[in-house]
């Protein structure tokens, strides 16, 4: 009797509460706005055939996939990163096995109907990775940020020779050649235009940002939060920390994989420079320039930085980089967590002027 | 009565600094029992030990029975024993709620779930809010843990604890470092535990030992130097002499 | 194999120079610099351009090298890292970067994108035999160099007032700042004495190591697995370290050409398992 | 700085033709555009500006009007990532629509191109990258600079002349090193002699000196070098550490190593130094003197080497290959007329293999010479109309 009125009694307490914890996981207008601007590029494309024309964009379709693609590299590391707090800088090494495994799918399951199968071999290139990931995590486990660091560089630059040794695999130094993508779902071929490869990178891209939402909202993405905060009280409370880290690792190295897959079969090949030292910098360097622990700091992230730089380097091809690190400097002086952090001071300035509707909201 | 703790012999090294020195030791349940010594007695190092944040150099400690020297801090954690940091030891970028959620997901076993979304389980949510106005953190549910007062932050640190619904609870210091003005609020939630968990209280502060304790044990340079109820430490003229006289001269 | 023990040695004092500066605000002052290559860009450039378009002579190069890049280093110190030495590593990272990609792009449009190569007097050039090795006089100068450096850093830090000052201060600055030291003084000369040293070392390798202005990036992966492997918390430590690398890499590609590229990483990534804070690291009082 | 200003300049139309790609289709009949991706930044940074030069001094000395056309043209940077490539590859073809590409400084850099021009049929001028499959790989590569092999096999064979029994050689680890090593392997063993070792170094390497003393203590008659041009200078000043010629040890390599564009910073201690390519900024015609002046004098502290002049070359038949079409830029027909076209170049005479593609020339053995105060490549034997030895 008691029991049943005193679980009633919370339930009822309980009410607001759950709901206030869950808003964290709800669809925000600007989510919306994030994921329809995305798709607005894609339709744009169609504009010229309705007979008129959108400048800028359009005539970036390949630009924008691999934006997606990059997008989807830091996303996975954002998730180590931004959540679990683990740095790594051999991403890249997840992202190149992924790259290989899909290629060489596509390559040899030519004609064999199932091994062909883009979807099928994006399975593949996030299981390889997840699989190497899960045997490297160990290494992680221990130690300061820079030995982080460095065993995952280190294993990322061992990677990195392995490709360059097993030509007889790899094609060596020279890349994969030969990979043929087979139509996705049987119906879209990949043309030149780069529509398929867009859509196709779109669709997966925001696959894996779901899938990614959903876990770091969820109570085994809190005990991440929890991790990076504080790994001794995370011990304390009774959590399996090392579980959980290997567990954040190998996902993330799934997803690197994925994305490295997607680069593999919109290209149709795979180089030494995708599992090279500079795709791992480059990749977290995007994560800590959208601003790490959001989901969404390596997508924009990527866009940013691609975009900045296709910008730049078509005004000065030259020197270009310089430009790229007067704005990282200017950035890391004047924001705090990158661009991300930059939008949120800002609109927190905007709530500052304009006065709450209601005080609940506070 | 049973014992629900226990260190044998328990002895912790730094390179030639005993911390711990052969300290053998009993904690019967529902004990409601104070650790006290002259700074540097070794009191932290002794709950370090007890909790696995240490492993001992020799001895073993035992929990409800169980031989649990060599476990990890988790599992000791998840076989019922709790404890505080005498530095915070919080999720500053959460909400309190969120923290205590994550303590009782991870009790419940329902931390591992990748895709329920966290505060869906309503009847955990109602606990974690009953165990936060309890605390009297009401007021700061939703605020973020770094942005609390330095005694809330205290009171949730002893939060946290309880969320596991612990049988032994190991406090270190929860009082220190607290503004006068809130020290009776964490008097009170600690005096106010249920009898079911059996309490350490690592303490410096002799008015808060002497109104919460029945039993004391006085560590002196990592030894074990005296036990007894409160009245007879109180009255031990060897304890005035090491301690409480020390505390007189520190304190005038 | 004398020979090549020789050659491993003299690459890893080199190592060890260019990557000292590093260790100092890393490990001393917790900054994460990955730039510091910039600084031996520095010094490697400005003896090429004494050399080759001055016709400076090359000992003169070595103290310039020193003192440009000390000063470089103190005016970047004061004008920017200052800032940011209360960011967290990652804003760090992305900062050095930055600077990293200035430099690259500034020396590019200075000095152009090929590689610069400087003539060594004629004296540094040439080899001996000695006890059947076959010794390299520059490298033997390098080698020369380089432990009289060794040595008097550890003196500097060891054994003199500066040097309890700088331990001081990096073991706790607020309470450094209470006996009276000036610690804003004392880290921006510590700063601008590892990028002399770098500069130092870009002087040095300018005629081994390649000179272009990709430079701060391609040894950047050096200079981090000689810190991870030797650790920060001593000087010694990435110099054993240095020494160790730069011999297994010069042996491994002598011996076994076909896998000489995987030796260096491999040797770092098996000691940060078993000994995740560095080979040489002493353990650490907290 | 007047090159600036011609940077600045052309960066600034490219510019303005990306973004006004999507407006411009109609009037863009008119104008033919060539997509240069060169790599401009990054290690291989050097390669990719000899290439620009050459292609822009052709255009400063030949006009824009081609067949009643204007030439546009389009220069990319794509950092040496053949993803990159790849993707500027597509975007110049989708959105710039243009006739031709050209560039690739390495070699995986011009093969991640091949499904795209196959798939647009859009010609593709390699200017320097060397592997000889390349052109294999789609029917729309035409090459006008080299290939390895085509240099090496003189090499081996003035070698085995000049009394090379044994040889060792060192190559960066990838596609063009392999190549070399294979080819002057292969001959040099037709002809009596032997390589006892073939030492492979990573692409990306800082320190060379092991592999040298490897190759030293090895005490063959001749090293044979091969590394990518913007890495010569350091590997040369290594061998000159090593003192190899000291040892006995004739060192010889394809004109890479003794890129003209480095070759004088690379002190007298190279004087002497044998090897074999097709071209040399000493070359003795006077199409390459005036080629040479004005190089250097729209391009200051450069000097024209074999990356150069194929930039220039690859404009040369461009420009002929329109005039041919009479402005069309089918890529078929452009393709077509390029096959078999001969051509006096800076380099001396050549032409494209109309069945391979791929580019026919002299090749010459060269000798590093002081001249005038500065350092060239003498050359002092030359073979005669060199195919590429590794095509069918």
């Amino acid at each position: 009797m008691s029991v049943a009125s005193a679980t009633d009694m919370s339930a009822a307490a309980a009410g607001p509460a759950s709901l206030r914890l869950m808003s964290a996981a709800r669809w925000r207008w600007y989510e919306f706005l994030f994921w329809g601007i995305a798709v607005a590029c894609g339709l744009s494309t169609l504009a010229p055939a309705l007979g008129f024309t959108v400048p800028v964009i359009p005539t970036k379709l390949m630009l924008m996939s691999e934006i997606l693609i990059l997008g989807l590299l830091a996303l996975s590391i954002d998730l180590t990163l931004g959540y679990a707090g683990l740095v790594t800088l051999g991403q890249g090494a997840f992202f190149g096995i992924g790259a290989y495994t899909a290629g060489l799918m596509a390559k040899y399951g030519a004609g064999v109907a199932p091994l062909s199968d883009p979807l099928l071999g994006l399975l593949g290139a996030g299981l390889a990775a997840g699989v190497v990931g899960f045997a490297t995590s160990f290494l992680v486990l221990r130690g300061s940020d820079l030995t982080r660091l460095m065993v995952t560089l280190g294993v990322a630059l061992i990677v990195e020779e392995l490709v360059n040794k097993l030509k007889d695999i790899t094609g060596g130094t020279d890349g994969l050649q030969g990979v043929m993508s087979s139509s996705v779902l049987g119906i879209w071929d990949f043309d030149l235009y780069g529509y398929t490869a867009f859509w196709y990178a779109l669709g997966i891209t925001f696959l894996c940002f779901w899938f990614c939402r959903r876990l770091v909202n969820s109570p085994f993405g809190y005990s991440l939060r929890a991790i990076k905060g504080n790994a001794l009280r995370a011990r304390a409370i009774g959590m399996p920390v090392n579980a959980r880290l290997i567990q954040v690792y190998t996902l993330s190295a799934f997803i690197a994989g994925v994305a490295g897959g997607l680069l593999a079969q919109t290209t149709q090949f795979a180089s030494p420079d995708m599992v090279a030292f500079h795709r791992s910098a480059d990749s977290l360097l995007m994560v800590i320039f959208g601003g790490a622990g959001h989901l969404y700091g390596g997508l924009i992230g990527a866009a940013i930085f691609r975009v900045m730089q296709d910008f730049l380097s078509n005004i000065t091809p030259q020197y270009w980089l310089f430009w790229v690190g007067i704005v990282l400097i200017l950035l890391v002086l004047f924001v705090r967590n990158g661009v991300i952090g930059l939008m949120m001071a800002a609109s927190q300035k905007y709530i500052a002027k304009v006065p709450p509707k209601s005080g609940a909201l506070k | 009565m049973t014992t629900v703790l226990e260190t044998r012999v328990l002895r912790k090294a730094f390179g030639g600094i005993t911390a711990t020195n052969d300290v053998s030791f009993t904690l019967p349940a529902g004990a409601r029992h104070a650790l006290i010594g002259p700074n540097g007695a070794g009191k932290t190092t002794f709950v370090n030990l007890l909790s696995g944040v240490l492993l001992p150099t020799s001895g073993s400690i035992f929990l409800n029975g169980e031989d649990v020297t060599e476990w990890s801090v988790r599992k000791r954690s998840r076989a019922g024993l709790a404890r505080t940091f005498q530095i915070n030891q919080l999720f500053a970028d959460l909400t309190p709620l969120q923290t205590i959620m994550i303590a009782i997901n991870e009790r419940e076993n329902a931390a591992r779930s990748w895709f329920r979304s966290f505060g869906a389980r309503k009847d955990l949510v109602g606990e974690a809010v009953e165990l936060i106005e309890s605390l009297n953190l009401a007021d700061v549910i939703h605020n973020r843990v770094g942005s609390l007062a330095y005694g809330k932050q205290r009171l949730l640190e002893i939060a946290i604890a309880l969320a596991a619904k612990p049988s032994v609870l190991l406090l270190d210091e929860p009082a220190a470092g607290v503004p006068e003005s809130e020290r009776d609020q964490i008097l009170n939630v600690v005096a106010a535990l249920p009898a079911s968990v059996s309490l350490v209280l690592i303490e410096h502060d002799m008015d808060l030992v002497f109104r919460f304790a029945k039993t004391i044990s006085v560590l002196v340079n990592g030894a074990l130097f005296v036990e007894g109820s409160a009245e007879e430490i109180a009255r031990d003229p060897r304890v005035r002499q090491v301690y409480l006289g020390e505390e007189v001269i520190n304190h005038g | 194999m004398l020979t090549i023990l020789f050659d491993g040695v003299a690459y890893g004092m080199l190592l060890f120079v260019l990557s000292v500066g590093l260790c100092v605000t890393l490990g001393l002052m917790n900054f994460i610099n990955l730039a510091h290559g910039a600084f031996a860009m520095a010094g490697g450039y400005l003896t090429v351009v004494m050399m080759n378009w001055y016709g400076i002579s090359f000992y003169w190069c070595l103290p310039a090298a020193f003192i440009v890049s000390a000063v470089l280093g103190v005016f970047l110190e004061r004008t920017l890292y200052s800032r940011l030495y209360d960011k967290t590593h990652l804003d760090q990272v992305l900062f050095s970067i930055g600077l990293i990609f200035v430099a690259t792009a500034a020396v590019d449009y200075v000095m152009g994108a090929s590689q610069q190569i400087i003539n060594l007097p004629a004296h540094l050039n040439g080899r001996f035999e000695f006890l059947g090795a076959s010794i390299g006089v520059y490298r033997l100068f390098v080698i020369v160099i380089c432990g009289l450096l060794t040595v008097a850093l550890q003196f500097v830090i060891g054994r003199t007032r500066f040097g309890s000052r700088l331990r001081a201060s990096v073991d706790d600055g607020r309470v450094a700042r209470g006996l009276g030291i000036d610690v804003t003084f004392i880290f921006a000369l510590t700063f601008a004495f590892g990028s002399g040293l770098a500069g130092l070392g870009g002087a040095l390798g300018a005629s081994i190591l390649s000179m272009d202005p990709t430079f701060p990036l391609k040894y950047m992966i050096y200079f981090l697995i000689v810190i991870a492997v030797g650790g920060t918390t001593t000087i010694t430590g990435p110099f054993f370290a240095s020494i160790l690398l730069g011999v297994a890499d010069v042996a491994g590609k002598y011996f076994v050409p076909s896998i000489g590229g995987f030796i260096i990483y491999s040797i770092m990534v098996l000691v940060l398992i078993f000994k995740p804070e560095g080979l040489f690291a002493r353990s650490t009082k907290r | 700085m007047q090159r600036r200003t011609v940077v600045a300049g052309l960066a600034g139309s490219a510019f303005a033709a990306t973004f006004a790609g999507g407006i411009q289709i109609a009037a863009a009949q008119e104008v033919v555009k060539i997509g240069l991706i060169a790599t401009l930044t990054g290690p291989q940074a050097a390669s990719g500006r000899q290439k620009v030069a050459g292609a822009r001094l052709f255009m400063a000395q030949h006009g824009n009007k081609v067949a009643g056309k204007t030439i546009e043209l389009i220069v990319k940077d794509d950092t040496g990532v053949a993803d990159q490539t790849r993707r500027i590859a597509q975007e110049l073809i989708v959105n710039d629509k243009v006739a031709f590409l050209a560039g690739f400084s390495l070699t995986p850099l011009a093969l991640a191109v091949a499904p795209v021009i196959t798939q647009a049929k859009v010609p593709a001028i390699i200017m320097t990258a060397g592997t000889s499959v390349i052109t294999e790989r789609s029917p729309y590569f035409v090459r006008v600079s080299f290939t390895l092999p085509q240099q090496t096999v003189p090499l081996a064979e003035w070698a085995a002349k000049n009394g090379v029994k044994t040889a060792v050689s060192l190559v960066s680890d990838y596609g063009p090193g392999i190549d070399t090593q294979d080819a002057f392997k292969q001959r040099l063993e037709e002809r009596g002699g032997k390589v006892v070792e073939q030492i492979k170094a990573p692409l990306a390497n800082p320190e060379f000196a092991p592999f040298l003393q490897r190759a030293k203590d090895l005490k063959p008659d001749a090293l044979l070098l091969f590394v990518p041009a913007p890495t010569a200078g350091s590997l040369m000043r290594q061998v000159v550490d090593r003192d190899l010629a000291g040892a006995g040890i004739k060192v010889i390599g394809t004109g890479d190593i003794t890129d003209d564009d480095q070759l004088n910073s690379m002190g007298d201690a190279v004087i002497g130094l044998i090897t074999s390519h097709f071209y040399s900024a000493a070359h003795d015609s006077p199409l390459n003197k005036k080629f040479v002046a004005e190089f250097k004098q729209a391009n200051p502290n450069m000097r024209p080497n074999f990356i150069g002049v194929s930039g220039y070359d690859g404009m040369y038949a461009m420009y002929e290959a329109l005039k041919k079409t009479d402005g069309k830029t089918d890529g078929t027909a452009l393709v077509e007329a390029m096959k078999g076209m001969k051509w006096e170049s800076p380099r001396g005479m050549m032409s494209i293999d109309p069945a391979t593609r791929d580019v026919i020339q002299d090749v010459y053995i060269r000798k590093v010479e002081k001249k005038d105060g500065e350092l060239y490549n003498i050359e002092f034997d030359v073979v005669k109309d060199v195919k590429d030895p590794l095509h069918k």
